[in-house]
């Protein structure tokens, strides 16, 4: 034969051309992961860069001057009666504050009182104003309050905006932004870190400085909670059903084949479907973490499905034998055996059919849940029972910031996205130890 | 009550019979497990089970539509209570506990399947009548045999799916082409070369390809892959001017693509038993050879199944479609140029500012039907090819 | 349910955003929720009938259309209130480094339309430069970008940019003289867009006109106002007929391209909700929607008749009547 | 010392029939596997099925605790009885059968888990112990009696996959009796076995064969020999003779076993 | 017949040495399965590996064409020359190796593919045929070598899994010839295979050893002596004893070899 009598040393031509093709193929795999971890670094490096930022915060500290004249007029304290008081009184005694407080700081501008009063976000008045509701006794004296300054001051001193930008900006004016840097060599103006992007509500298109996430995570956690809580054993009990029990004919080649195609079904036509049967026929309250989880369920059963049967087929019948041979029943040879064998893939399906889930906006459309929410959602609640209170997801907030004009919303969704792909990793992470586990050759 | 607390109470109730059951069992054997026809737990399941199902199905079916009566959490309750006291009266050292539970969970099993029937029941159902409203407004033929896409305000759109199909066949191959060879020899490399180390790193992250949102990769398809694309590829190989293009799209998409294929090809592969990979190698094969004919047509299945996935996020991804291949429908063979696909346009009908009752909006109904029916065709034929070329090993 | 429900155009969404955060802060009931999702799927939510799991309140960037009042009136929601809150200017802006262009209606249907009338036939439109389009223009490859047909903007535009170009140029009368004298017909050959390439319709939003102008420096799009009162460091605005586009000039009427935008109160509700005619009111109130109100301050063109509107809340004016 | 023993069995010949098959056929999709096989194994005995490669013997013996059922394309015809009953009557359930019947294959498939489980798992499903300590004793006697605890006795939590082929049919052996089947099938037991352990299970195949009754697949005439005391040849998917081993081996009827027999090597 | 042709092998006294390990030592993470292994395999004879199970035949099988390799835990330390070369020498291309060294393993492993492609996948990758004929040829030469053919020629198209376990051994035998190795490790191949079968193999093994180096696993003591020339005895993962084979079996040396000797059955 063509290799009798070469020596193991050398490399025959064919032996040559095979691993060059082996080496080929072995390169393949490598560029292939290559590519896959470039793809990643390049979208994650874009994300990062210009969402970090988003967990930072300009803020104003300002001495407010709280005049019983306007925001108590009446002088006994009566809530009813203060309320009378809107965000609008607030922010003309906030104006007053700053331009003392610059006073005394001995800061000067040319900027009009009105434009000087743009500084302040226009989330601050209300911040003050249920600060004062709460506390009725604080009216009449003065106190310090670390107020958001407005986005375009922010976004400066993160480099978003800068002088020549501004000069075009019909929001903001050089003039803003040099008496920004005065404030802040006075030490009345601070950047720092922002944990309120996580836990505040969304805020409208004027005050992107004052946008978070409390909101969205709260309701995607929930929907997470109800698409665990459901597509997991559902999805897994039914691939086992289909594989292990169903009788193979054309009615479980019929389900086979339908459970392929509902991958398929455009999101947003379960969004149809989910208005259709749980708000509809079902009457559970729209915009509700519950109803989208539930959509989000039926939308996530068939990659679980599909990657759950993928994986039992490929466990060796030898094993289902041996468990039957000493006279497990089939449900205990497919419990005991075959499933743990088969738990990296349902894994990994899970894991594939969560990011899925997560991200997901349009079947979210129909349902009521792309809003604007600015209430948090309790996890029960008498009227609306579970998980049946108004929100929004991480998603959602994503989608409504890249569509808002202001740009300060650039930042916002990015720093929205980087919290996505965190609260992901994190919901993933058991899933991904727990596959290390099973994993095994035999 | 609220139903919910009496749902509560039933699982309660369940709970008892599941530690109740094989005491009671135990009792009548003087606490040797051995006498029992089953194991202990599995009175405990069987118990548990015929207490907890009954109840939850009564809430379910009495919950659904607000056709509750008001005395409903009591129905629930009692139904539980009986259940009760008769799974427990029920457990005795030669009752078959195992045979009980087993088929109380095959039911479960069933109608977890069932799930997915309803849901292509009403999923058909929810299109269905809006589609049949679309076509007496809307010529079928035009519907389906036109190759013009132009909806408009005035009511004398021209809606023909062509070239929206057109546009979402050829997305999607230019997406699979990149994203199936890229994901299954990120599989192979990752199952049968690399370390544990590089793996039990990278196929977590490359997962994590699948989890960035959508408008992520829509904006890197915009900003960078498209005018990249129209600079160095379209416009001096003279395909035309389009910075959107079905080129921008497809491969964009594939990046997402990968670890639907990646992830579930490698679990796949790793099942494959060792002792093929010896036999294979042991002939002189080397470890390519041996994947390639070996351990790729065992895990054939495996792997149909995650293209399969993998083309059905391509079909029904709107976003990276609208970003990097326009909202254009055209038929046309020029990869360079823009299209959109039948999921993009099913949604911005849907979410248009057009009448709704109108063909424009229902038109959208029309198309998921359509849409749906193609894709059930298409994996009829993956289930064919799975059927023809499985390899089975023991 | 003790929120109130409002659903409809992503267009009026931001200002409604505005209206339902300041309702919150300053009234005792709970922050309204407002969905997005458009006009067409707003207005069929509304619709669906009377009772706790319906909105309240659908917004629309357009008129509800008589279909939709009948399918209301079949569901069981005949009470309506109809609110035009004010306008919404459509404006042209390409990029803040680029050229600078004064339109007529005419300069871009002669840019887009799909075919003009030549010598007695219609023929292809072939002009790739706006030099071509107007000689006082700069020779810069036309590249438009405008709304996809599923945006109102995009009615607009044909209408008001596009129809108008076609019947100032002379080319309304040549195009009837052709088919004949069919004007509706020739009304749609006038609106048809060019599909070569050099218009490229938009399905998404604002933000992604702007990103495409700032991938393409010849990209010129269409926005709405507010947009662009908020990007005015990155995109430079074109004139229409002489006229820069401001809310003033839009309220005046001296800009032509606007279009009005509403909300939809479902009677039914009121009283039966918390706070909906109290949100209703507060959102048309001067401090809201008045000139110098917060949503005038966005971007939206307050209505110069918004004491009608006001009125017409309080006194829960239904449709119709 | 087999020897003796086996005069024992040999003197108590009035035994009762355990499983008995009537006109059984088996198909693999077109392939006709048994033809018509009647054939009456006794209890408390050995039987043991010999014949050459690919004659039907391990499809056979699947039958017998309805194995065949796992593969798709196998139909099974005819009846066959355990202790009078048929085990493929509609409301046998064949969980209990094969709790009844436990079976070796011929391949060792050990669990992919440790040994320890591997043995543990069908006393486990079958409540044979009330405690931890009790179920050490169980897969200790099992293992022993499987001829591998001295081997496997330091690593009872490696993995079961990690044995030499010897060791893991010993294992699959030690998994089958540990949950005390009345019948126990046997296919092909010592094929990868070593001259001493063969003779261990042997021994056990002997000791089992006291109460329960044991049916073996072998190649091996001298095992048939010693260890069995009825032998069915099978040919072609023919059962061709069936009856006492001695004769079987000493004066076949059929000219097919003569050939058979006589052409053994050793 | 078989005995004279051993005669003639006997003959040819004056071999060379084929492979030639020196202090092997392998270990399966803590397990040290293989133990300062030293021994010389003559070409053109048969060498039979023989010891109890478990203790490490199969392992040190393995290491003569590095199959190994691909048991994650298992590290192999010393020399195995093959025709004087280092096979664990770094420039040593494991696949050329086993290419040279064919390897039939103890449980039969065909491919889930069809009887044909399973053994026509050697020749295949190795480039043996220029076509469907001389394939076709190879592939039947191959099957009828593994005394196999007679029983599938009919169904070459049929999967090789769906074999009986004799019939995948011989399979698995044909699938390794048909590359011509010009070495041929087999580990126990005859241990499903009935007499007749056996024969053919050994005729088999007898063939090849004329042009080739045959190393055999075997429990039978008699088939060593039958086949092979020279046998090692192995023990606890030593290699007590290795010699010609007429004298292990007749006058061994080693005190554990005589008593594993001695022990036989049969
Ligand atoms: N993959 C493995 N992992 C761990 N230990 C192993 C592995 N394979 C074999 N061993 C151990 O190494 C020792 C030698 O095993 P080997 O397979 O070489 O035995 P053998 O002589 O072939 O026995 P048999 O005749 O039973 O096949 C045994 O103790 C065995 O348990
Ligand atoms: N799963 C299967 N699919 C198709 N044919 C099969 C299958 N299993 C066995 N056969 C065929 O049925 C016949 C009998 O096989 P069986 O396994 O019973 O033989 P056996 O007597 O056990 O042989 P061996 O001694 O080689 O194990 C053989 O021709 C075999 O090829
Ligand atoms: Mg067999
Ligand atoms: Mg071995």
């Amino acid at each position: 034969m063509s290799h009798a009598s070469t020596s193991l040393l050398t490399v025959d031509a064919r032996t040559r051309k095979r691993n060059a093709a082996e080496a080929r193929f072995k390169a393949y795999g490598i560029g292939a992961i290559i590519v896959a971890m470039l793809a990643l670094a390049i979208l994650l490096t874009s994300v990062l860069g210009s969402g970090l930022s988003a967990f930072r915060q300009t803020y104003l500290t300002i001495n407010v001057q709280l005049p019983e004249a306007k925001l108590d007029k009446s002088g006994v304290r009566d809530l009813a009666v203060m309320r009378k008081v809107t965000t609008i009184g607030y922010a003309s005694v906030l104006r007053d504050s700053l331009l003392e407080t610059m006073a005394d700081a001995g800061i000067t501008t040319e900027m009009s009182k009105k434009d000087v009063a743009k500084l302040i976000s226009k989330e601050a008045p209300a911040t003050v104003r249920n600060h004062v509701l709460a506390n009725p006794d604080v009216i009449g004296t003065s106190m310090s309050f670390d107020l958001l300054a407005e986005g375009r001051i922010d976004g400066f001193f993160k480099g978003r905006v800068t002088m020549e930008s501004a000069a075009l900006d019909g929001n903001t004016s050089p003039e803003a932004l040099k008496l920004a840097e005065d404030l802040k060599a006075a030490g009345l103006l601070e950047t720092r870190l922002n944990w309120d992007f996580l836990f505040a509500p969304d805020a409208s298109d004027q005050r992107p400085e004052a946008a978070g996430l409390g909101v969205a995570i709260l309701g995607s956690l929930y929907m997470m909670v109800v698409v665990l809580v459901l597509a997991l054993p559902i999805g897994v009990a039914s691939s086992i059903y289909l594989e292990e029990f169903a009788p193979k004919n054309r009615w479980t080649d019929l389900i086979e084949v339908n459970i392929s195609n509902l991958a398929a079904v455009p999101s947003i036509v379960y969004g149809i479907l989910g208005l259709a049967i749980f708000i509809n026929f079902m009457e559970l309250n729209q915009s509700s973490p519950l109803v989208g989880g539930l959509v989000l369920t039926l939308m996530t059963l068939p990659t679980i499905i599909i990657s759950t049967r993928a994986s039992l087929k490929s466990v060796p019948p030898s094993i289902r034998d041996a468990a039957l041979g000493v006279g497990a029943s089939k449900m205990q040879s497919v419990f005991h055996h075959v499933l743990p064998l088969a738990a990296p893939g349902i894994l990994t399906g899970t894991i594939i059919g969560l990011a899925q889930a997560l991200g997901e906006t349009a079947p979210l459309l129909l349902i009521g849940m792309v809003a604007f929410v600015r209430e948090y959602p309790a996890a029960y609640s008498p009227d609306a029972g579970l998980f049946g209170e108004a929100s929004t997801a991480l998603p959602v907030q994503i989608y409504n910031w890249t569509q808002r004009a202001d740009p300060g919303f650039v930042e916002r969704a990015s720093g929205a996205i980087i919290t996505l792909l965190v609260f992901l990793l994190a919901m993933n992470i058991i899933a991904i130890i727990l596959r290390r586990k099973f994993e095994r050759r035999w | 009550m609220s139903l919910s607390l009496s749902v509560l109470l039933a699982i309660a109730l369940s709970a008892t019979a599941y530690f109740m059951a094989p005491r009671h069992a135990l009792r009548f054997v003087a606490g040797d497990r051995r006498k029992l026809a089953s194991l202990p737990k599995q009175y405990g399941l069987s118990a548990g089970l015929s207490v907890f199902l009954p109840a939850i199905l009564i809430a379910l079916i009495g919950g659904l539509g607000g056709l509750a009566p008001a005395s409903l959490p009591y129905i629930v309750i009692a139904v539980a209570a009986v259940a009760l006291v008769l799974s427990i009266w029920q457990s005795r050292p030669e009752f078959i506990a195992r045979n009980r539970a087993e088929s109380i969970i095959t039911l479960v099993l069933i109608a977890a399947s069932g799930v997915a029937i309803l849901t292509t029941v009403g999923i058909v159902l929810s299109m269905l009548f809006e589609t049949a409203n679309f076509f007496q407004d809307y010529d079928w033929k035009d519907f389906f045999f036109s190759t013009e896409w132009s909806p408009n305000f005035r009511g004398d759109s021209a809606l023909g799916i062509l070239p929206l199909l057109w546009g979402t066949l050829y997305i999607s191959l230019i997406a699979l082409a990149f994203a199936v060879p890229i994901g299954l020899f990120a599989a192979i490399y990752l199952s049968e070369y690399a370390g544990p180390r590089l793996r039990s790193i990278a196929k977590p992250a490359i997962e994590i390809l699948a989890g960035i949102p959508t408008i992520v990769y829509g904006l890197f398809a915009l900003v960078t892959v498209g005018p990249f694309l129209r600079d160095y590829f379209a416009v001096p190989m003279g395909f035309g001017q389009s910075a959107s293009s079905v080129l921008t799209a497809g491969l964009v998409m594939g990046v997402m693509l990968i670890p639907f294929v990646s992830s579930l090809s490698d679990d796949i592969f790793n099942a494959v038993p060792q002792t093929m990979r010896d036999g294979s190698l042991g002939l002189g094969a080397t470890k390519s050879e041996t994947i390639r004919q070996v351990v790729v047509p065992a895990a054939l299945p495996g792997i149909v199944g995650a293209v399969l996935l993998a083309a059905s996020r391509a079909i029904g991804e709107t976003m990276i479609v609208v970003l990097g291949a326009g909202a254009a429908a055209r038929l046309s063979l020029n990869p360079f140029e823009a299209m959109t696909t039948v999921t993009v346009k099913i949604v911005s009908q849907l979410t248009g500012d057009t009448d709704f009752a109108s063909p424009e909006t229902l038109v959208a109904f029309a198309l998921g039907l359509t849409l749906f029916v193609i894709t059930l065709g298409l994996n009829v034929f993956a289930l064919y090819i799975v059927r023809k070329y499985r390899e089975q090993y023991e | 349910r003790d929120n109130v429900q409002v659903a409809g155009s992503s267009t009026v969404l931001p200002y409604a955003a505005i209206v339902a955060e300041a309702f919150g802060e300053n009234f005792e009931f709970p922050t309204p929720v407002v969905e997005s999702g458009g006009s067409s799927a707003g207005l069929k939510r509304f619709c669906e009938g009377v009772g706790e799991n319906t909105i309240d309140i659908a917004n629309a960037s357009r008129k509800i259309k008589s279909k939709e009042v009948a399918a209301c009136a079949e569901a069981g929601v005949t009470n309506i209130i109809e609110v035009r809150i004010g306008y919404d200017g459509i404006v042209f802006a390409s990029d803040i480094n680029g050229n600078s262009f004064e339109f007529t209606p005419e300069d871009w249907y002669k840019a887009l339309a799909a075919e003009m009338p030549k010598d007695g036939a219609m023929v292809a439109n072939t002009t790739t430069s706006w030099s071509a389009v107007n000689p006082a223009f700069p020779d810069q490859p036309i590249q438009a970008f405008i709304p996809g047909t599923k945006h109102g903007t995009r009615e607009v535009f044909e209408e008001k940019v596009i129809l108008a170009g076609c019947e100032a140029s002379g080319a309304m009368a040549q195009i009837m003289e052709i088919n004949g004298g069919d004007e509706d017909a020739a009304e749609g050959t006038c609106m048809a867009i060019r599909t070569d390439g050099r218009s490229v319709d938009i399905d998404g939003d604002y933000t992604e006109t702007l990103a495409r102008i700032q991938a393409d420096d010849n990209g010129i799009g269409v926005f709405g106002l507010a947009f662009y009162e908020n990007n005015t460091d990155k995109l430079q605005v074109a004139t229409m007929s002489g006229v820069e586009p401001t809310t003033e000039s839009i309220a005046s009427g001296d800009y032509p391209v606007s279009r009005p935008l509403y909300f939809y109160i479902k009677a039914d509700h009121i009283g039966v909700v918390p706070g909906v005619k109290e949100f209703a009111e507060f959102f048309v109130s001067d401090d809201m929607a008045g000139p110098d109100g917060p949503l005038a301050e966005y971007g939206l063109v307050s209505d110069p008749a918004l004491a009608d509107v006001q009125n017409a809340v309080m006194n829960e004016v239904f449709m119709g009547n | 010392m087999l020897d003796s023993n086996h005069m024992d069995v040999k003197m108590q010949t009035e035994t009762t029939t355990k499983i008995s098959a009537k006109d059984v056929q088996v198909h693999y999709g077109d392939t006709h596997a048994i033809k018509d096989v009647n054939v009456e194994i006794e209890d408390k005995a050995v039987t043991a099925f010999i014949g050459p490669s690919g004659c039907g013997k391990s499809t056979f013996l699947r039958c017998i605790n309805r194995m065949n059922d796992t593969i798709d394309i196998c139909r099974v015809s005819g009846d066959i009885l355990i202790d009078g009953e048929d085990i493929y009557d509609r409301r046998v359930d064949p969980v209990q059968l094969r709790a009844k019947v436990g079976m070796v294959f011929q391949k060792p498939n050990p669990f992919p888990k440790s040994i320890y489980d591997n043995v543990a798992y069908g006393p486990r499903i079958h409540g044979l112990s009330n405690s931890k300590a009790e179920m050490d004793e169980i897969v200790e006697r099992a293992l022993r009696r499987g001829a591998i605890w001295d081997e496997v006795k330091d690593r009872l939590d490696a993995p079961g996959t990690g044995l030499s082929g010897g060791q893991q049919q010993r294992l699959c052996i030690a998994r089958a009796v540990a949950t005390e089947p009345q019948v126990l099938l046997m296919d092909e037991p010592c094929s990868a076995l070593d001259p001493i352990a063969t003779a261990q299970v042997e021994e056990l195949i002997h000791d089992l064969s006291k109460n329960y009754c044991v049916v073996i697949v072998t190649h091996s005439m001298q095992q048939a020999a010693r260890v069995s005391q009825k032998t069915a040849f099978f040919h072609l998917g023919n059962l061709v003779e069936f009856g006492d081993t001695d004769k079987i081996f000493t004066n076949p009827e059929d000219p097919r076993t003569e050939s058979y027999i006589s052409g053994r090597i050793g």
